[in-house]
């Protein structure tokens, strides 16, 4: 899930013709005086770029009438942190007279399996917060696009002046053409302002497809809502989440891999990282796997292999080759079952891990290894 | 009898050249699936585990008529390769693929639905009947031929689960493995639509997981159609919102999705909703009693 | 009987309040059509010739329930105007619109098809079941109740054919005006088919024209299918290659479409063969006895 | 029907990156060491720009060495005629050195209401001339467009050299834009070369839809392959069409016309005009055709007219108007039937002209004015 900047789907829009407010990125205060003495005009909005939402409660906001306000602004927003996530840019826009707030995006359906267009009046809070009657939705076949009658019913729902209603149309058009050229999960303007009779995009929010980036190479390195931890993990292509607690699980199969933490959890333990080693039993992905584990530094790390597709011995093999060269600061318990599974046991107890067959006996253990009370 | 694949299945092996493609049409044939012929570009006249490879899907159809294509095709590829299948008129996709673009299963979705095919998957195990055919990849030696069938969205966790139900001695008529992906070919509803209608499934396990609402409509489908007894299981209990659990459709987005409100809303529906998965097997005995 | 209309038909005009849809709203009311509604974007909540206008199709169908389109849009925004006949589930869609890019046909076509919703044009003059209703924009003087079927490509040149066969007493089941485009949404096999199936139609008048190879693929059709006799008339036999004759179908390209290969198709299949319009009559009173 | 020029289509393929040989226009000899010595290398070939086929037999292509053999060419192209068409340009083009000739096009098929992709190793030659078994033929779902395997297969199929067989796919996916995006009914290269492992689309064949042209403003005034009258008539949207012979028929309806025509031939008349009036029974419209019949001096006139639609009074009216203002220097024979036929038939009457309402009838007499022994 690649989650782009507000700027960055700015770029994007400006690329498909959406309107926009004149703005630029500064990376430092010595970049706001080049703004706003060129292209950006005063009143500003000073805008911290981060992927967290909510920046509006959170003071990630600003307003500024002159350039030393907006100094200010930007100088106090660089490097602080907003629910842990450090400004290194923000967007100075002129500010718009606003006369109404609109929302419109473009997402999956995944009950329909169908593309959804979602519409509102009620722009500029969460969708999540606005009432269900109050959002508009058009389901989109995949090769047909959004349909002429279909825009021009948006337009007259939204009660929109005559030229914005023009420009409507345009707008939910680029929307479709960048959620499916750009390969988005998420295409969504909130809040679409309407300014004088006009449209302007005044903010972005695009999430890309991981599955897709190899068509769209320029965004294979930016990141989502993820801890630097699940975001190197991430980048390394291993499914690592990071859920609070001190007990890792490292298994293969995604299914797998939840149903044991949720295990952990109903015996009263606390879960900590997902790990799923997926279908592989390639000694180095699994090396590196366990190493990415320890980076989680978690109590203890339950390791449940059910081996279908992989062989039990060769991820043992891995593992062990793993501890020895890096031994572990916690300590492991494993749970071994299918292809090869006694020559995978006897690999993981040579190398002194307690290894079980029965689950539950298995997770009975690790909680005790978490040691709470 | 089963669903969608059994004795009389033919097995072209999309892909059958590359590693996974070999490895797993040595396990589909040492399962006694009948795999007819394989297609990769460029390969054609060589064999690969005593099956012809064909340089395209319709030289392959022309010589060996194949009813089912199993797709081992790197995901970038996939979808033309379905249009291929599709074209060359197979009713029935398996795609083992991980990793798809959503986009393009769409795409995939409309045109095999247009033209009269089905799909499985992506991202999926497979599809296998004991004693008939297995499709894909889910490993041999866990099956039983029986009465139960089987439908889930992951993998490794079905094979635990399939397992099980060996080791307590209950057999299976078709294990079906819709895969992970956030837009599947087939869905529950259609699953349990092929086992309401298959008059040898006595008991369906159904083994869902977080994101998505296809649980709750596979809920509504039971309560209003279904009259053979589900016992179902639902991965994810544990997991944070807004975070993407390994298979990319398991994420719960803005409050749908959770492991509970599956559980809830199949509950209702009369099924039996394990705590474990390792309960499955004697809460399917319940139900055949 | 009759086929595709008949005084069960519930109209919606799309374009109502434009200079023809207006026109031909009151032309099929006098004939004795039920027009329910009427749409243009923007002119709801008027009326046309006492039939009430909205401001779009679905509300339309919402409020009046219709089973027929009768589109008098201009061709530019067709595409859009079918797309949302077919989104609001209406199964049977008259484009009398002339001019209608083939491209965006083309789109029109394999929507509709998909979906379930049959066209007839573009580029025609509808479709009349005398004593049951008419939509488009044909004469209502010529029809005369009765058991002769006409299916043609073209408009005056039918009404001509169809006013002949009232003045010799010969009266119709119905008569679909295809259309002269070179995508046509109803072919002639189409059209064959259903009066094939009409109990009431006893004889059947096709005329076509030069152009595609329609009239060929229908003479394959009467050969196998139709066992009712056929009157056909081919008029371009004058025409010369290359040169589009006023209908953007009725051109001979590399060799392909002349009159002549027609009329030799129709006349292997067993169909009557018309030197000129004017013998039609006399033909079918031949076949009927 | 708008058939671009050579020269008009590459251009068009050039947006589409589809590979053509250095070349350039020239209106006159000046143009020629322009050309050549600037982006042009020589040795060049020299094509007079006109619509119709068979130019390589017609000599409209030449070849020269040197820039004084090209300005010689030129000089004895330009102005010549090639079936009654005056060239007015030529493009010069390097002359490439040719390891094979292809065919390929995207048109319509009208019997299965598909595009179809059509290709040939034996290129160069007229499409027609080449043998069945010789062509490979793709059908298009107009939504998906070629798909990826098929264009490898037709890369298999031409036999093509990796770099060449590479480029294909590139190519017909621009066919397909520019059938798609440009309404193109033909869209052909012939033939397309093979030079060196790569390919160069030598010549261009581009045929638009007259009816998209409101979406192609650019092109709304070229033409096809249509005599100087039925290039005016077609400007003035009056569909026209010279026959060769004396008789014109003004008719409603293009069944109807050319139903009138077949009449006229089966009595032994020669049809000269094809003028459909349409639906209209606009005055205006109607004396505008009348008028352009007058231009191509016809022997004599039939107006056939069936008032369904159109109303015979109006028509009447707007011939009658037309023959005051400018009175025809043919005879006129007319038949009308249908609404209001009794006023109609009145109303020519009275202007003075021969008026029947039997067709064979009015075809006899129309056949005996043409005064043919």
């Amino acid at each position: 899930m690649v989650k782009l900047l507000e700027w960055q789907g700015k770029e994007i829009f400006r690329r498909y013709n959406i309107p926009l407010p004149k703005g630029g990125v500064a990376r430092s205060v010595g970049d706001v005086s080049r703004l706003l003495g060129g292209t950006v005009p005063l009143p500003a909005v000073i805008k911290a770029q981060v992927r967290v939402g909510g920046r509006g409660k959170g003071g990630a906001l600003r307003f500024a009438n002159t350039v030393a306000e907006a100094e200010a602004a930007v100088s106090d927003l660089i490097g602080k942190e907003f629910k842990g996530e450090k400004v290194q840019e923000v967007l100075v826009e002129e500010k718009m007279p606003l006369a109404g707030e609109l929302y419109v995006s473009i997402t999956l359906d995944r009950s329909r399996r169908k593309p959804i267009l979602m519409y509102s009046r009620e722009g500029g809070v969460e969708i999540e917060n606005v009432a269900d009657e109050q959002i508009g939705k058009i389901w989109i076949h995949p090769s047909v696009g959004v349909l002429e009658y279909e825009k021009r019913l948006v337009a007259n729902r939204m009660k929109l002046p005559a030229p914005a209603a023009k420009e409507l149309g345009g707008l939910i058009e680029a929307l479709w053409r960048i959620f499916r050229s750009e390969d988005a999960e998420l295409v969504e303007i909130n809040p679409l302002g309407i300014v004088g009779d006009h449209l302007v995009a005044l903010d972005s929010k695009i999430i890309l497809e991981d599955d897709a980036l190899f068509r769209h190479p320029a965004y294979q390195h930016e990141g989502g809502e993820m801890t630097p931890l699940e975001q190197k993990a991430h980048e390394k292509g291993i499914a690592f989440v990071e859920m609070g607690g001190d007990i890792g699980v490292i298994a293969n199969g995604a299914g797998l891999t939840m149903a044991t933490l949720d295990i952990i959890l109903e015996n009263g333990g606390r879960p900590g990282v997902f790990l799923d080693l997926g279908g592989t039993d390639d000694p180095a992905k699994v090396s590196e796997a366990f190493a990415m584990m320890g980076e989680a530094k978690p109590k203890v790390v339950f390791i449940n292999v059910f081996g279908g597709v992989t062989r039990c011995d060769t991820v043992a093999t891995g593992l062990v080759n793993e501890m020895k060269r890096n031994p572990p600061a916690f300590p492991l318990v494993t749970r071994i079952r299918g292809h090869n599974e006694k020559e995978g046991m006897a690999i993981l107890r040579d190398a002194g891990t307690q290894s079980y067959s029965d689950i539950a006996e298995a997770v009975r253990h690790v909680v005790q290894l978490e040691g709470r009370p | 009898m089963s669903v969608l694949v059994d004795g009389s299945s033919r097995i072209l092996v999309k892909g059958i050249t590359g590693h996974q493609g070999t490895i797993h049409t040595r396990g589909m044939k040492s399962f006694g699936t009948n795999v007819v012929a394989g297609d990769t570009p460029g390969k054609g006249g060589t064999t690969v585990e005593g099956v012809p490879v064909f340089n395209s899907t319709q030289e392959a159809v022309d010589a060996t008529k194949p009813n089912v294509a199993c797709l081992f095709v790197p995901a970038p590829y996939t979808k033309d390769a379905l249009f291929e299948t599709v074209d060359a008129g197979i009713p029935l996709a398996v795609i083992i693929t991980e990793h798809v673009p959503f986009h393009d299963m769409l795409d995939m979705l409309y045109y095999a639905k247009a033209n009269g095919t089905r799909i499985i998957g992506p991202n999926c195990p497979g599809v296998a009947t004991p004693g008939g055919a297995k499709v894909g990849i889910m490993p041999n030696v866990i099956f039983q031929k029986g009465n139960v069938g089987v439908v889930s969205r992951s993998g490794t966790l079905t094979y635990e689960i399939v397992n099980g139900l060996k080791e307590a001695g209950l057999g299976q008529t078709t294990c079906i493995g819709l895969g992970g992906d956030p837009v599947p070919g087939t869905t529950f509803i259609d699953a349990l639509e092929l086992f309401q209608n298959d008059p040898d499934t006595k008991a369906i396990v159904m083994v869902g997981e977080i994101g998505g609402v296809a649980e709750e409509e596979a809920a509504a489908y039971i309560k209003a159609k279904l009259d053979k007894p589900v016992v179902s299981y639902i991965a994810g209990i544990s997991a944070p919102p807004g975070k993407r659990m390994g298979h990319a459709g398991a994420i719960i987005t803005r409050g749908r999705g959770t492991a509970a409100s599956k559980m809830a809303a199949l509950t209702d529906a009369g099924a039996k909703v394990a705590k474990f998965p390792y309960e499955i097997p004697s809460l399917v005995k319940e139900s055949l009693r």
